[in-house]
């Protein structure tokens, strides 16, 4: 087994953050993980991404060129990474900032409008934890209970009020998975 | 009706990298607004720092160099010492020009060199993820001074014009800012004051210009430019510092 | 102790504290900014000094100040950095000075980018400043390697009073992956040993001590490389330090480091999966480069293949390993660029099937 | 009397030019732009309020105004 | 009969490998005897220039560094910062501290260290066979200056004292010089007064000494002082420069 | 013409002039100040621009400006000041500017001492700065060698886009000997060829020109390199300069360069006389080094002594080259050393009549 | 009343002693010492004007004034 | 034909021009010359030297380690260089300067008091012109007019009212060493 992930959006839309539970959650369940920030072509603005590679054997390259799943929060994202996925990965859209259909006919695509559901629950910054849920429950990669876990440790302890909120998120988005 | 404000010509259509309300990005469209109307296009070679606006000459529509990090304004006079009779700056941040390069900085004025600098000064090395630069206001928290820059460690917010004001060599130094509109406008017209000051063969002539890093403030654009207003400029006074 | 989600540059300024680092100064520079945010206030945490130097020139001399004095002192930085830091990395060797310096390295040269690159391996490895003089180069591949080798680095350093580079690169720097983290909440002082009689601290009770690398005299200096050079004989013998890999029933050995090791590595167990007879050769310092224990491979292989993100630097080590007794290949990317299993695979087919397709790696 | 147009998608929301408009003419659209943020937009009440002072324009970082007068 | 003037104890009896009348000699042993009456030789720490002073710590009975030709005061940093109960001192010339060591010295000052530099301005660069320093006056000849320092091509004489003044961070900061008895005995209160100061935790402090270099000036000794007298001191002017 | 009298230092500066240098920018520094000094009256004469930099940052970077303006332009250095403009000379291979950058060579590593040395073989061969570049290193023996190396570097470095250095050492700068200078007295004001199309002077008539080495879209900094690393084969291919002496006949070939040649060479003229059959190969490009020149001798002599004023470093370059076909020993002399006749031909006797004494040079 | 010795052969000979001593009591020796320099040499004349000042000592770059009082 | 040779005194003797004056005019002379002045242990004060070698072939090296002939023109000098002086080698011993008796009994030594002479002269500054010219005499060089040639490429051209002065002197030593 081994799933190599970019999470991509803007910079503000938790796109680190989500790499980085996923990861913490793979780590608990024994799983060998890397999580990488973006790096190399981008300086300022533009897209931001976090790529999580998640094995039962030692990682070779955390950088991640073509992903067997990709969420993209944002219209950009999609236009950078759609055509980088893998042949029958999974791409998890983010349908309330992207107007476009995707175009590739040979990969698994869910559309959520996850920032609309997060404004709807209260809060737009846990559109992420939305997608995460929809894209763990997609590709069953760890338990929720490790992807809760994770949370704790991703979230600085002054922010701790918000777990419950995540958690919610994370739920949210497994939920939709399950009901399609 | 006429049009009377549009993209002046020096300056490409082509968006910026720079994030939502940066400061850098007003300077660029001045300095073309004021390079367009001295004419002056072809005649004008600027030097690049290593900061956020490394890659200015993606946006500048004339010669423009690279340069290593604070070396800035070495490769400025190189240029400018091969080519007088054309319009040479450099345009540095505060951590190009008040760290690693203060030596170069200071030994430039010193010798009087007949360049133009324009210093970004906003606080944070922005870069590299808004470390504490030597300009950094006491007690703001950056990304090397989470607890806020303590003088104790860290020393104190460093005054470059008025240091560098001391130095004969150096004949036009002003601060300005870019906080709004009126502030903008002076700022235009001490780059230009700048450059004509070259093109008359003064000597080095520096404009410092407080300008908003709302990513690494950690505040909205508009609030950025109110700290400019309410704090930076209380510890960076602005006006003439020298003219002679 | 569970382990923890952590980058390389934070892991490797945990264990700075961990091993008795008492001192950081640094510039700020990506690939390396984890390391220098995260000394900035570890460091006061832990008793010890940081100082965020005016420039890499500033902090490599601040750390020799702070060495002379006894500390255990880092620095960091990213390739133009280290550039900056030649001239004090080679004063510090001269006044047989103790140091850990870390470069994650970059695409170069000039201002290149930020993606991972090994294009400083001949400065690391044979002396980017002036003189005589080598610093002992450790190279992790994981980060898990980085806890262990930093504390390492430190230990070197002492024993042998001469600066040990740390060389990664903006993976390893910023990739966050499992590790065993032992944090140790406060430190000394003044960390400056007992068993570090040549330091500076007030000649108290002893003659005045000097910390200095001038040597006028007729013949002072050439005694002091002499001194120098039996040193690092010594370094070659006892600490050249490599893993390998199937190397025992190898046709082709692959020698590879750090980041690129881990994708040769993957792309070695998918080869192996088609049948193909080849290993891996991971020097893990690469000055001393473990040269005996490589030569010894050529006996059994058929040829090797260096894999570098460089145009070629430590094909020449692995050159001056084997000295022509085996064809040596290289294959590599430069500025940035990182090579793909695939790309790996490829070459191993070309080298050992070369039937199936005729091109030259050299 | 003046008027502005302003870039929809080359503007960054900074939002510089409502807040520095004399007669608030400017206000940041609710829906995004392909860059993912609220851009700014001359008011369609009373844009004959616009006297084409270029505040606005002088304000923005992205050259994204063009003034009439 | 007693006594009264002898070799300070912390200064070895050994012949300097100076020349005639060169000023860092005296200044040497004036460091020495402060040393001495402070009693605290065994917790001094000090950071050779290289200039001609780089074996200064031939003659200073008590532990020395050196460092790279103008990281003086960043070697001297390194070494407090891990000592800060020692008294730790930086002596430069003006080649290490005006020149290639700029950027070091002012963010040093900057940074309010708690050590004391001893700055030898003797105008010239005297272990490299006499080249224009950052201090050298205008019109002076030097080995690259055969016409004399020129100010378009060169620049003006730097006043390094006055510069770090306008830094928060520096506290105390005198110019005295070394070309009479008087004034000898006022040197020697400066660096007694900086070696306090420091001990007492107040902070950056500098003494500039005006230091004669008869062999680069082409002067006799007696010449070389009174050139300090006449044309030296009318441009870097004699006397505190800070005190806070 | 007739010869006169003048040491290297003030030839090589004589030399620049000749070849149409119009910038200088130094910064003081023994065994190289007489270049300087020259420099600082020599520029203004012929129209040029001089100037004394704070620091060696400050000078090669003045010397970069100089140069993407279209200058001929050139830096002076010795050995700490040479570490120091790594990270320019990293800048300026990086956008492609040519300089010539001249390193008197002294003792180290640290201050060490100004005798003469060739410790920096590494640092100039190798690149000292970051990143996969190369300089081109012309090795002069003699003070006429310097005049025509000189004028040499000026061209090559144009030609290639690429900075050159000229390496020497404190004997070859302060040494006067006979030579043919012919001195210039005027030169253009501003020396902006023509022919550098890609030269910083005003975007008059044409796009916009840009001097840089960042290149952050995807795959353009690995172009980057491929550019410069085919530049590089040409080099290597066309501009390896050497001396054969005697190598025809020999059994043992010293290799050696610049100062340390001199010596070697009137060891062999003794040598001979006493019927030993050796010979010298004197790289005269130390990059690009004369390998597959130097691959040749390895079928007719018995073996190979490398001879340097280091504790061996293009004993790398040889044993690259012969790559283990012939025993290569190595005779050498750390900081500041001069090797003397005696010491060499006692070394060769050792070599070629290893029953009169028992000692490996290796 | 005072008095000083001067090691003669640590002297250079660079004169500000003597022209230092308020009582002009110091000479440039007519011969050299061993470093090929005329040493300073205290009067043999006039010693007696000595007062011990230390003028010359505090002057003397090489230390090799002694003076008592 | 190969002669090595230091001239050695205080600085201000003139210890550079005596070498650079031998070797211009070994050079008009059709020889293979090197000059090489003081270097590595000295930083300031102390003795200064200058190295000529003359010879038919090409110098290998400008460094004199062991000099056949030696010129000390003050006492530190003689004390630094006698020892050094090949076996049967010069010895030229400015005797107004140094008090002492050379140790040596294989060398041959030749005692001038240049200095006085000089002053004699008129001018304390030639005496390195006399013992040049009686070293040049001694080991029969180069020709006195390649020596006086050479005199005016040395002796920068404002100077040159000096010339007849040094001429002088050289020809003052070298009829010294005929009358020996
Ligand atoms: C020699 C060297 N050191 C450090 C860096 C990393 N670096 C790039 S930009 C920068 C500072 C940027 O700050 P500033 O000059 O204030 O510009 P800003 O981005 O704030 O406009 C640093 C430290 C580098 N590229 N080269
Ligand atoms: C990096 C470096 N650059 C240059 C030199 C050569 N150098 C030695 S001392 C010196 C300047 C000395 O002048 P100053 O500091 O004024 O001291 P002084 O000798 O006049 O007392 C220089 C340039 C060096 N050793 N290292
Ligand atoms: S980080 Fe700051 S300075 Fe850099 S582009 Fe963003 S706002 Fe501007
Ligand atoms: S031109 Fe003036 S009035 Fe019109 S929108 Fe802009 S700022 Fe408002
Ligand atoms: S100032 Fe420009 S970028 Fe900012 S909101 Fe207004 S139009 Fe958009
Ligand atoms: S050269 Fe000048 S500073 Fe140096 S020792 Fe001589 S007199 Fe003193
Ligand atoms: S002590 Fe005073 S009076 Fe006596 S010799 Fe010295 S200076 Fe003259
Ligand atoms: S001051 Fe000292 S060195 Fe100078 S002449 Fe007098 S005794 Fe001699
Ligand atoms: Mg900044
Ligand atoms: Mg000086």
């Amino acid at each position: 087994m081994k799933e190599e992930i970019i999470f991509a959006g803007f910079g503000g839309q938790g796109i680190m953050v989500m790499g980085k539970v996923l990861a913490w959650a793979a780590m608990k369940e024994g799983l060998k993980v890397t999580w990488m920030p973006s790096y190399g072509a981008e300086v300022r603005g533009g897209t931001a991404h976090s790529m999580v590679v998640i094995s039962d054997e030692m990682v070779p390259s955390p950088v991640v060129t073509s992903p067997t799943a990709c969420v993209v929060m944002n219209r950009p994202s999609m236009d950078r990474y759609e055509d980088s996925l893998a042949p029958s990965g999974t791409l998890i859209v983010n349908e309330s900032l992207i107007d476009r259909q995707p175009s590739r006919g040979d990969i698994d695509v869910l559309k959520i409008p996850v920032t609309k559901m997060a404004t709807d629950m209260g809060n737009t910054r846990i559109a992420n934890m939305i997608a995460l849920g929809a894209l763990n429950a997609k590709l069953k990669l760890v338990s929720m209970r490790a992807l809760v876990d994770a949370l704790k440790e991703v979230i600085p302890p002054d922010k701790h009020d918000l777990l419950p909120m995540n958690e919610q998120a994370l739920k949210e988005g497994a939920r939709l998975v399950a009901r399609q | 009706m006429k049009k009377v404000f549009e993209r002046p010509a020096s300056l490409r259509a082509v968006p910026t990298h720079y994030c939502s309300g940066c400061g850098h990005s007003i300077v660029h469209r001045l300095i073309c607004e004021v390079i367009d109307e001295l004419g002056i296009r072809e005649d004008v070679i600027a030097v690049c720092p290593v900061g956020c606006a490394v890659i200015a000459y993606e946006y500048w529509d004339f010669d423009c160099s690279e340069a290593p990090h604070g070396r800035t304004p070495c490769v400025a006079t190189g240029i400018k010492r091969v080519h007088p009779d054309k319009v040479v700056f450099s345009y540095q941040g505060d951590g190009d020009l008040a760290a690693i390069g203060t030596a170069e900085i200071i030994h430039t004025a010193n010798r009087g060199e007949n360049i133009t600098v324009f210093f970004i000064n906003n606080g944070v090395y922005g870069m590299t993820n808004g470390q504490m630069a030597p300009t950094t206001l006491i007690g703001q928290k950056t990304s090397t001074s989470i607890h806020g820059r303590d003088i104790t460690r860290d020393g104190y917010p460093m005054k470059m014009s008025e240091l560098l004001s001391q130095l004969p060599g150096a004949k036009y130094i002003e601060r300005v800012s870019v906080d709004n509109p009126a502030n903008v406008l002076k700022t235009k017209a001490a780059i230009k004051k700048a450059l004509k000051h070259q093109m008359e063969g003064k000597g080095f002539s520096l404009v410092e210009i407080l300008s908003p890093c709302p990513t690494y403030w950690g505040l909205s654009p508009k609030d950025a430019c109110r700290r400019i207003e309410d704090e930076m400029s209380k510890v960076f006074p602005l006006g003439v510092i020298k003219d002679i | 102790m569970a382990k923890i989600l952590m980058c390389g540059n934070e892991v490797i300024g945990e264990a700075a504290v961990h091993a008795g680092c008492t001192f950081y100064a640094g510039y700020p520079i990506t690939p390396q900014n984890e390391l220098t945010h995260y000394m900035s206030f570890r460091m006061q945490e832990a008793g010890g000094t940081f100082i965020q130097a005016e420039s890499e020139l500033a902090a490599i001399n601040l750390v020799l100040g702070a060495s002379a004095a006894g500390a255990r002192a880092m620095t960091s930085s990213s390739s133009p950095g280290i550039s900056l830091k030649q001239e004090g990395i080679s004063y510090m060797a001269a006044c047989q000075l103790p140091a850990v310096i870390v470069n994650m390295m970059r695409g170069g040269p000039g201002l290149g980018n930020i993606a991972p690159s090994q294009a400083d391996y001949f400065q690391a490895t044979r002396g980017g400043g002036h003189g005589d003089y080598r610093t002992i180069v450790l190279a992790p591949s994981t980060v898990e390697e980085a806890w262990n080798l930093t504390q390492l680095a430190f230990d070197l350093a002492d024993e042998y009073r001469n600066p040990v580079m740390i060389l990664g690169d903006g993976i390893l720097g910023q990739m966050m992956e499992p590790v065993e983290v032992v944090r140790r909440h406060v430190q000394a002082k003044n960390a400056v040993s007992a068993h570090k009689p040549w330091a500076l601290n007030g000649c108290k009770g002893r003659k005045p001590n000097v910390i200095r690398s001038l040597f006028l005299g007729e013949g002072e200096l050439e005694e002091l490389n002499r001194i120098m050079q039996m040193k690092y004989s010594k370094i070659k013998s006892k600490e050249p330090r490599f893993e390998s890999l199937y190397t025992e029933d190898s046709d082709l050995v692959i020698v590879a480091y750090g980041t690129t090791s881990r994708i040769v590595r993957s792309a070695i167990s998918k080869a192996r999966h088609e049948h193909l007879h080849v290993g891996m050769f991971r020097p893990i310092t690469l000055w001393p480069f473990p040269e005996a224990q490589l030569q010894k491979l050529a006996k059994k292989s058929k040829a090797f293949l260096v894999v570098e993100m460089s145009a070629g630097q430590m094909v020449d080590d692995v050159k001056l390993s084997i000295l022509g007794q085996r064809p040596i290949h290289f294959y590599g990317r430069a500025g940035g660029g990182v090579p793909t299993e695939e790309a790996i695979i490829e070459v191993i087919k070309d080298i050992l099937k070369p039937k199936s397709r005729k091109r030259v790696y050299a | 009397m003046g008027k502005i147009t302003i870039d929809r998608n080359a503007c960054k929301g900074c939002g510089l030019c409502a807040i520095n408009c004399p007669e608030k003419l400017i206000i940041m659209d609710e829906s995004m732009n392909v860059r993912g943020v609220h851009p700014a937009k001359f008011t369609e009440t009373d844009p004959e309020k616009c006297k084409g002072c270029k505040m606005c324009a002088i304000m923005c970082p992205e050259v994204c105004i063009e003034v009439y007068r």
